[in-house]
Formats: structure tokens, C-alpha cells, sequence
């Protein structure tokens, strides 16, 4: 059992977490949270398959690192824009559930 | 010579563990926020003073030392003032949290 | 090995812990623990970069954001806690997600060890790209479309925030109006730890060409430096309406994109960089992209307009 | 390893990089130049559409450029097949046509109210931008780039009115877009780490079935399918479609629910030419056929006009799933070469225009009677005969009814399902039509219906947004005359056949 086996194992229980927590927790701030976790989740993945890919002297593959860090970026806009989204939501209608209407 | 700085390094390192130690000890155990802070504050620190002092033994170039020493210059400063802050709204006096 | 493993146990612990947690707040707290953790994780997996935007992005100015937005939520926090779904979805979604984790798991055991890369491809034309990180020169020249198209998702998150304000406030002050006392422990934090702050981020973007460093982690300290004066009081966001602020945040972009178009005249494709002058371009677009970033970033914090401009 | 830019290259990368700096520089110069910078461009962006088409046809082959001269798997490559190009020419119609309708509800203007304009302007570039990239996207990880990009031009549209409840939509429409992104991903990173490479074309050459590749495509086709809010991942579609301004609500329904299905038929018929299994297919059918009959049924009970056309939306989607079971493993031939594959995309360009073509009308009825109820239509058909007759005609498209190019896609899925013997299909399409009339005549009885006394209208509709309307509505028709065999453009460049490179 390698390192990158461990945090690979790590990275599907963090994607398994994060996705309960987006289903179950109603409040859609508890849900940002979640989606936060499965990034982080599938971006660990990326990261052992780039150590896995380790060569040519490098610590680690390049490309999936650097995919990784594009998709962080994407994340933090995707969360800034939810959260944007929920607080002028709850400015509006002075609730913050997703239930409120059918 | 490399012996000694080793021997120097994994005390300084324990020591420094050790405070860390003490400090979440502190954290978990006392009763209120103040107090908490005081020891969580005091004792990372120290901690962190120890543990960088341990590894400038192991550093290679002047420049990597440097980094270490403001590594734990701006987590003393980033420690105390936001030890400041919630102290501050912690206090019994104080707005409440 | 040993060190991996109570890391890997410690990054679930505080996981669990930010999913289960009764308090909004404290799911919050714990999620930014759980970035520390895992940028500490992204440096036992060689990958310096992704540890200092795991850092600064995922947990630093993600966390920040959250904890912003929790503290305008906090008062909706018992009303919602009566919703929580009845134990039977809980259960079915505890089931569906473990057997989504451990069908991830088998999936992972089962890709092969040594993985199928491209490093020697990175390593072997690296040399072209006149640059010594290679996650730059993936970012920069070989996969330079994504990174251009990723930044223009930046701005267009920006533009999706700021579409949300009301009609008369519209072109005003993004964000609530902050004033510490000048005397305070807060400003004088800032007013030592911003020149710092900036001097570390240009240094990254310099080494970013060399070592672990690049646009996004130096522009995310400097939005966080912003970000930390404009707490203070030191610095005001401009109104959104103001033409050099627009010109700021497009600047990275449009010049990325007139380099990359230059590329058909210079070097015969679209993003490509005649070799002599590639790390002279890839630098000329680097400068002003990270400029255009962090006040993207520190807008993107900010918020829409919410207090209307003297007009 | 010279990549020399052929014109072909050249244009793909306009199609691209024209919309996006557009908008830009639209985002720079504010809302009153905004809307100017876009009708310029649209001229320009359908021509380079129509090129593109046209280079693809000449050629009869994949249209393909590496960018910055990096060959994959190493570069990001842009492909242009039929399918892509067929795809180019209808976004490009499609949004000038929306631009020309747009002009009167979001005029140019400064100041205070320039916030509508503006975002809608720039952010009816950047889809376009986007669409076409998703459409030319030949590696995965650059399409998840594309995807983002979409979502984030589509998000803040459904809350443009700034209506509270259509703050909830938008919110929970990201949530169920950025799942679908995030499983996307999951699937792209588990692809890479199996064959070391996202290029579409050297995927499809070393996938093999196996359970790495079940796992990647099966979480990639969820994420997708939460994307195209395919039954019964569609809960966030109907409150976000109808909560849009109305030419908001044309480009969501109309072209942006579009891509997530188009790259689901890339990954199934280009990432992994003929692997799929029946089984897999069949599931995929099945969730069509639900959308369409729990859509159409939905969509018969809503007491707005606007939620009835979204819920319509759902149950076309519907459609557009039913050619994987007829044209994944055919019985003789190649999967492109079956009248399924044309009748799908077929069916997707048609309802494209049909669908833009009756939110627009709804939304000038909205905007003529002050509200969108259903039960208040009445006198309408007689105070805007054109709009009415414009939404009756996409109407006819929906159902399938001779000669739209509705009837012609639900022909060809028909035939191909009577080939591939697969008869239950067939029972869906005719049922989904049946239901779809239903829909339709009931908005229409209303909307001619006598309301005694002549109908008030709050603000004159002007009659060249409502030829707009028309013209749209006409094009769906047109596609009625299109023949009822397999398009041969929409067979260029399938896997099957050799690809001519254009360095």
C-alpha cells in the first residue's frame, strides 16, 4: 500500500463524505461546504494519479497538477457565485432553504 | 560536527512538540475562553520558536533560514493579533461574541 | 509511512467532523482545518503548486468567504435545523454515498501503479518554452487555452455576482463599508503585514517561471493583502461603474488573448510562442493576468455593489 | 510539428475567441455600447459558423487544430465534424435571432438602468463563446473548461429580473450544475489516470472495456444528464427556464441544455465507439422515455403558460435520450450511419428553434396581458395573431406534425426503432407526440377563444419582435423539408472513417 494508494483511498472517502453532506444538510451554505469536499475529494484523486505518473525527474506528472490548480480557481468562482446567490436570496426573502417553494 | 547539529535538532524538535502539547492540553482543559487563549497562544509559540530553531540546524543556505525565522515571525504576529481580537470580544466586559 | 497514514486519518477526522457538525460555524472552522490539512497532503504527494493554491485558494479565501457569509446567515440557523430530513433519506443517502466511496476506492486500487504519464513529453519540450517549473509551462504554453479560458470564468463569475445587486444601487461600492479604529491591533497588523504580503506575492510570480509559484498563488495573496486592508479601512473597493477598474479586470485577459492571436503571425498557431522570446511573452502575459486576478478574487469576496454611488 | 494555420484552424479558433473577446469588451465599455459591440458581432460570428460548416463539408472530413502547435496528448486539439458543425450554424442562428428580438427589452442605456443590458449582452456572448467551444472542444479536461464557462454565462441569466424566487432557482440550478461539473471531472480524472491522455481521438483508440473505463463514463453520463436536466435529475430546469426574461429562458432552453447532451453523444459514440452495451443504452432510453411522459404530464397540469413551455423543455430532452438504445450497437452498419442518429440531432436543432420560438412568444404575451396565466388567454390569439400563430407553429413541432422538422426527427426515430426492433420505443414517441398536442391545444383553444369584450393590452407589442418570432418558428418548419434518410453531413468525420488531418 503505497502513499499515493492511502491518499487515493482518502480522496474516494472524502468524495463519498462531501456527497452526503450535499444531500442531506438543507441549508445551502452546509451545501457549499459538501461541494467544497468533493473537489477536494476529486482533486486528491488527480494528485496520486499525477505522483503515480512521477517521471522524467519530476516529483510528480505536471499535467494533472496543473489541471488541479485550474479546477481549484474554478471551484473558489463556482462558491464565491453560490454564496453571492444565498445571501441575496436571504437579503430577499429573509430565508436562506432551498424548500421554499415546490 | 553533523551528529551534534542532529542530536540539537531532534531535542529542540521534542521540546517544541512538547509546548505544542501543552498547549492543546491547556486548550482542552481550562474553563474559559480567556484562559484557553492564554495557553493555546503562549504555548504554540514557544512551541513553534523550538521547532524552527531545531530544523535552522538541518537548513542548507542563509536564505532557507531566513524563510524559516519569518515563518515564525508572522505566525507570532498573525497569533497575537487575532488572540487580540477574540480576547476582545470574549471579554466578560466586552460586547459579547 | 506512518507520517501518511495519521495524516490521511487526520484529513477524514476533521472531514466527518465539518460534515456532521450541528453549527454552520463550526463546519466552516473545520473546513478550513480540512484545507490546511489537505494542502499539507498536496506537499507529501510532490506537488508544491497545488499545496499553495490548496492553501491560499481552497482554504484561505474559500474559508474567508464562508465564514463572511455565515455570519449573515447565522440568524437563519435554527429555522433550518427543523428541516433536516427524516432518518430513512439519511439512511438510503449514507448507503448510495458509501457505496459510491467504495466503488472509488476499488477504482483506485485497481488504476495501474506506475501511471500512464506525460512528464517525459513536459520534460522533453520544456526547453521551448524557455521556463524551468513544468506546471507552468503546462498551465502557460501547452495547455495555455484552458488557463485563458479559465481566467474569462473568473470574470464571468464577477459579472454574475455583480448582476445580482438591485437596479438603484447598481455601479456603487461593492460590498459593506468597513472601518476598524486607526489605533486598533487589526490595523496595525495590516499596516505590517500588507507590504509583506506583497512583496511575497511578486516574488512568486517571479519564481513561478523556476520553482513552485505562478499567477494564481501570487494573485491570491496579493487579493488577500487587499482584502486585509480593505477590512481595515485602509482601502476602499472603486464603484463598479468606474472605466479603470473594467480596464483592470479585463487587462490580464485581453492581453493573453492578443499574444495568443499574435501567435499566428509569430509562431504559425494560435497560443503558440516563437521559442527565443517564449518566457519573454509567457512573463508579459503573466504580469498583468495576475494583476486582473487578484482584483477579480478580492471583487469576487467583496460581493455585488451594495451602496450606491454619488452619481 | 509545424502546425501551419490553415484557414480552417483559423476559424475554429474565431469561433471561439471572437464571442469571448466581444464580450470583453462590451464588459469594459459599459451598457450602453453593450448592445451595439453584440449585433456587430453577430453578423460576423454567423458567417464564421457558416464557413466552418462549410470548410467541414468541402472537405467531407474532422476539421481538426492543435493549439499552440502542441500535438496531444500534450496540446488541447479543436475538432469540427458534421455534427459539431451542424451544432456551430444553429447556436449562430439561433442567438443572432434572439440578439434581433432582444433589442427592444434590453435597449442601450447608461446609468442607473444599465444593469440589465449589460449583463445580458455580455453574458449572450459569452454562451455563444462557450457553445462553440464546447461544440469544437477535442479534449475532455477543456471541455469541462467550456462546461464552466457555459454554466457560469447561464447561472446569473435565470436571475437577471433580480425576482426573489428567482434567486432560489438560479441557486439551486448551480448547485445541480456544479454536481454535474464535479462528477464530470471525477470521470475525466479517473480516464487520465487509466490511458494518460484526455484527447478525445487517442482515448477512443486506447479505451478498452473494463471497469475503470464502466466507472469514468457511467459518473461522467451522470454528470452530464444532472446537466441536461434529463428525469429525473430535472427538478431545477422548470422554476429556472420560466423565472428567465423570455430571451433568457430561449437561450437556456433552446441552447444550453443542448451541450451536456451533445457531449454525452461524444462520449459515448467518439470516446468509446462501440462499446457501450445494449444494457447501459436501454437505461438511457428509459430515463428519455420517462422525461417525456412525466414531462408532458407536468406540463398539461402547470397554470402558467411560461412553467408549461419549461416542463415541455423536460419531455423534449426526453427525446433526444432515445437515440442511444436505436443507435449505440445497431443490427447492420455503423452507429451514425442509422436514421436514430440523424433523427436525434435532428431533433435537437428543431426544438432548438421551436422552443426559443414559443418562449418568445410567451414572453410577449406576458409582456402584452401583464401576467402569463393560462386560464386569462383568452382574446389574445385576436390581439397578437402573429405571436399566437408563431407559437402555434413551434407548437407543431413539438408534436411532430408534418411539415416540421419535429415530424421529421420523431420519423426517423420511429423507422430507426422498427429496424433496430426495438417497438417500445416507437409507443414513446407516439405517446409523447399525443401528449404534446395536448399541451399545445390547450394553450391555443384559450388563446383563440372569444374574450367577449376587446382585449386591453398594456404596451403595444411592436410588429418586428413578433417577426422575429415568426421567423424563428418558420425555421423549425423548414426542417420539415429536410429528407427522411440518414444527413450525410452529419456523417462526416465519425470515428469510422479516416481522419484527414488539417495541420
Amino acid at each position: 500500500m503505497s502513499s499515493p494508494t492511502l491518499y487515493g483511498l482518502c480522496g474516494a472517502v472524502l468524495v463519498g463524505l462531501g456527497l452526503f453532506g450535499l444531500i442531506v444538510h438543507p441549508q445551502p451554505l452546509r451545501k457549499i461546504v459538501a461541494f467544497n469536499l468533493i473537489g477536494g475529494g476529486v482533486f486528491l484523486l488527480f494528485g496520486v494519479v499525477a505522483r503515480r505518473g512521477a517521471a522524467a525527474g519530476f516529483g510528480g506528472d505536471p499535467v494533472p497538477q496543473a489541471l488541479v490548480i485550474t479546477g481549484l480557481v474554478v471551484a473558489f468562482a463556482a462558491t464565491a457565485l453560490a454564496v453571492a446567490l444565498l445571501l441575496r436570496l436571504f437579503h430577499e426573502t429573509g430565508r436562506a432553504t432551498l424548500r421554499s417553494d415546490g | 560536527m553533523s551528529l551534534g547539529l542532529d542530536v540539537l535538532t531532534i531535542l529542540a524538535v521534542c521540546a517544541g512538540a512538547f509546548f505544542f502539547l501543552a498547549g492543546t492540553v491547556g486548550l482542552l482543559r481550562f474553563p474559559d475562553a480567556l484562559c484557553r487563549l492564554h495557553a493555546l497562544t503562549k504555548a504554540d509559540n514557544l512551541g513553534l520558536g523550538l521547532i524552527v530553531l531545531g530544523l535552522l540546524f538541518q537548513v542548507e543556505g542563509p536564505f532557507a533560514a531566513l524563510k524559516l525565522i519569518s515563518v515564525w515571525l508572522l505566525t507570532l504576529l498573525a497569533g497575537a493579533t487575532v488572540t487580540q481580537l477574540i480576547a476582545r470580544t470574549a471579554r466578560p466586559g466586552g460586547t459579547p461574541e | 509511512m506512518a507520517f501518511d497514514t495519521g495524516l490521511a486519518v487526520l484529513v477524514l477526522g476533521v472531514a466527518v467532523w465539518t460534515i456532521t457538525a450541528r453549527d454552520t460555524f463550526a463546519a466552516v472552522v473545520g473546513f478550513v482545518a480540512f484545507g490546511l490539512l489537505l494542502a499539507l497532503v498536496w506537499v507529501r504527494l510532490a506537488a508544491p503548486d497545488v499545496a499553495l493554491t490548496e492553501a491560499a485558494i481552497g482554504s484561505g479565501v474559500t474559508g474567508g468567504l464562508l465564514l463572511g457569509a455565515h455570519t449573515h446567515l447565522r440568524r437563519t440557523e435554527t429555522a433550518a435545523a427543523g428541516e433536516l430530513p427524516g432518518a430513512a433519506l439519511r439512511l438510503a443517502a449514507a448507503v448510495l454515498c458509501a457505496m459510491v466511496s467504495a466503488g472509488l476506492a476499488a477504482i483506485v486500487l485497481l488504476l495501474p501503479e506506475p501511471a500512464p504519464t506525460l512528464a517525459p513529453q513536459v520534460a522533453a519540450n520544456i526547453a521551448t518554452t524557455g521556463l524551468g517549473n513544468p506546471v507552468t509551462a503546462v498551465l502557460m504554453a501547452y495547455r495555455a487555452v484552458d488557463t485563458l479560458l479559465e481566467t474569462v470564468v473568473l470574470l464571468l463569475a464577477l459579472l454574475g455576482i455583480w448582476s445580482l445587486a438591485p437596479d438603484r444601487v447598481w455601479g456603487g461600492f461593492p460590498g459593506p463599508h468597513h472601518d476598524a479604529d486607526p489605533q486598533g491591533v487589526l490595523t496595525f497588523a495590516a499596516q505590517l503585514l500588507v507590504p509583506v504580503g506583497i512583496l511575497v506575492g511578486v516574488h512568486i510570480i517571479w519564481d513561478g517561471s523556476v520553482a513552485p509559484g505562478g499567477e494564481f498563488q501570487a494573485a491570491t495573496i496579493l487579493a488577500a493583502m487587499w482584502i486585509l486592508a480593505a477590512m481595515v479601512g485602509l482601502v476602499d473597493a472603486p464603484p463598479v461603474s468606474r472605466r479603470w477598474l473594467r480596464i483592470l479586470l479585463v487587462a490580464g485577459p485581453a492581453v493573453f488573448f492578443a499574444i495568443g492571436l499574435a501567435g499566428f503571425a509569430m509562431a504559425g498557431a494560435f497560443l503558440a510562442y516563437p521559442p527565443p522570446y517564449a518566457k519573454l511573452l509567457i512573463l508579459t502575459i503573466e504580469i498583468p493576468l495576475t494583476l486582473s486576478i487578484a482584483a477579480t478574487l478580492a471583487l469576487l469576496v467583496a460581493g455585488p455593489p451594495e451602496r450606491a454611488p454619488q452619481r | 510539428m509545424a502546425n501551419s494555420a490553415t484557414a480552417g484552424g483559423f476559424l475554429l479558433v474565431l469561433a471561439i475567441v471572437l464571442p469571448v473577446m466581444g464580450a470583453l469588451l462590451s464588459l469594459t465599455l459599459g451598457g450602453r455600447h453593450a448592445e451595439r459591440i453584440a449585433l456587430i458581432l453577430m453578423p460576423v460570428g454567423l458567417t464564421v459558423a457558416v464557413a466552418i460548416a462549410a470548410v467541414v463539408w468541402r472537405a467531407h472530413n474532422v476539421l481538426q487544430y492543435f493549439v499552440g502547435s502542441w500535438d496531444p496528448p500534450l496540446g488541447v486539439a479543436f475538432r469540427a465534424d458534421g455534427l459539431s458543425a451542424a451544432m456551430i450554424v444553429t447556436a449562430a442562428l439561433l442567438i443572432s435571432g434572439i440578439g434581433l428580438f432582444a433589442r427592444a427589452q434590453f435597449p442601450a442605456q447608461g446609468g442607473a438602468k444599465a444593469r440589465a443590458p449589460l449583463v445580458f449582452w455580455t453574458l449572450l456572448l459569452m454562451v455563444w463563446g462557450a457553445l462553440n467551444a464546447v461544440f469544437i472542444g477535442g479534449d475532455l479536461f477543456n471541455l469541462y473548461v467550456a462546461l464552466e464557462l457555459l454554466t457560469f454565462a447561464a447561472v446569473p441569466l435565470v436571475s437577471l429580473d433580480g425576482r426573489a424566487e428567482t434567486f432560489a432557482a438560479a441557486l439551486r440550478y448551480l448547485l445541480f450544475a456544479l454536481l454535474g461539473s464535479i462528477l464530470y471531472l471525477l470521470g475525466t480524472g479517473l480516464l487520465y489516470g487509466a490511458y494518460g491522455t484526455l484527447d478525445i481521438a487517442l482515448l477512443s483508440g486506447r479505451i478498452h472495456a473494463g471497469p475503470v473505463a464502466w466507472a469514468a463514463v457511467s459518473l461522467m453520463t451522470a454528470g452530464l444528464l444532472a446537466k441536461a436536466a434529463l428525469y429525473p435529475l430535472h427538478l431545477w430546469l422548470p422554476p429556472a427556464h420560466a423565472g428567465a426574461p423570455a430571451p433568457a429562458s430561449a437561450i437556456l432552453s433552446g441552447l444550453v441544455v443542448k451541450a451536456p447532451f451533445f457531449l454525452v453523444v461524444r462520449l459515448w459514440f467518439d470516446v468509446m465507439p462501440g462499446l457501450p452495451e445494449h444494457a447501459a443504452a436501454q437505461v438511457l432510453g428509459g430515463l428519455g422515455a420517462a422525461a417525456i411522459i412525466f414531462g408532458s404530464i407536468l406540463a398539461l397540469r402547470q397554470a402558467r403558460l411560461k412553467l408549461l413551455i419549461a416542463y415541455s423543455t423536460v419531455a423534449q430532452i426526453g427525446y433526444l435520450f432515445l437515440m442511444f438504445p436505436l443507435a449505440v450497437r445497431p443490427e447492420t452498419g455503423h452507429p451514425w450511419a442509422t436514421a436514430a442518429w440523424t433523427g436525434g440531432v435532428l431533433q435537437a436543432v428543431s426544438h432548438a428553434f421551436a422552443k426559443a420560438a414559443m418562449f418568445m412568444a410567451a414572453g410577449l404575451i406576458a409582456e402584452a396581458l401583464g401576467h402569463d396565466r393560462i386560464a386569462g388567454l383568452a382574446g389574445i390569439g385576436r390581439a397578437l395573431p402573429i405571436t399566437v400563430f408563431a407559437f402555434g407553429l413551434g407548437g407543431l413541432s413539438l408534436m411532430g406534425l408534418p411539415p416540421s422538422g419535429g415530424f421529421v426527427a420523431k420519423a426517423m426515430l420511429l423507422t430507426a426503432a422498427v429496424a433496430e426492433n426495438q417497438w417500445w420505443w416507437a409507443v414513446v414517441v407516439l405517446a409523447g407526440g399525443v401528449l404534446a398536442g395536448g399541451y399545445v391545444f390547450l394553450v391555443l383553444a384559450r388563446a383563440l377563444a372569444d374574450a367577449g369584450e376587446p382585449l386591453t393590452l398594456l404596451s403595444t407589442i411592436s410588429r418586428s419582435r413578433q417577426a422575429v418570432v415568426v421567423v424563428l418558428a418558420l425555421c423549425a418548419v423548414l426542417l420539415g423539408f429536410v429528407p427522411l434518410r440518414p444527413s450525410e453531413l452529419l456523417q462526416i468525420g465519425r470515428p469510422g472513417l479516416p481522419i484527414a488531418v488539417f495541420r
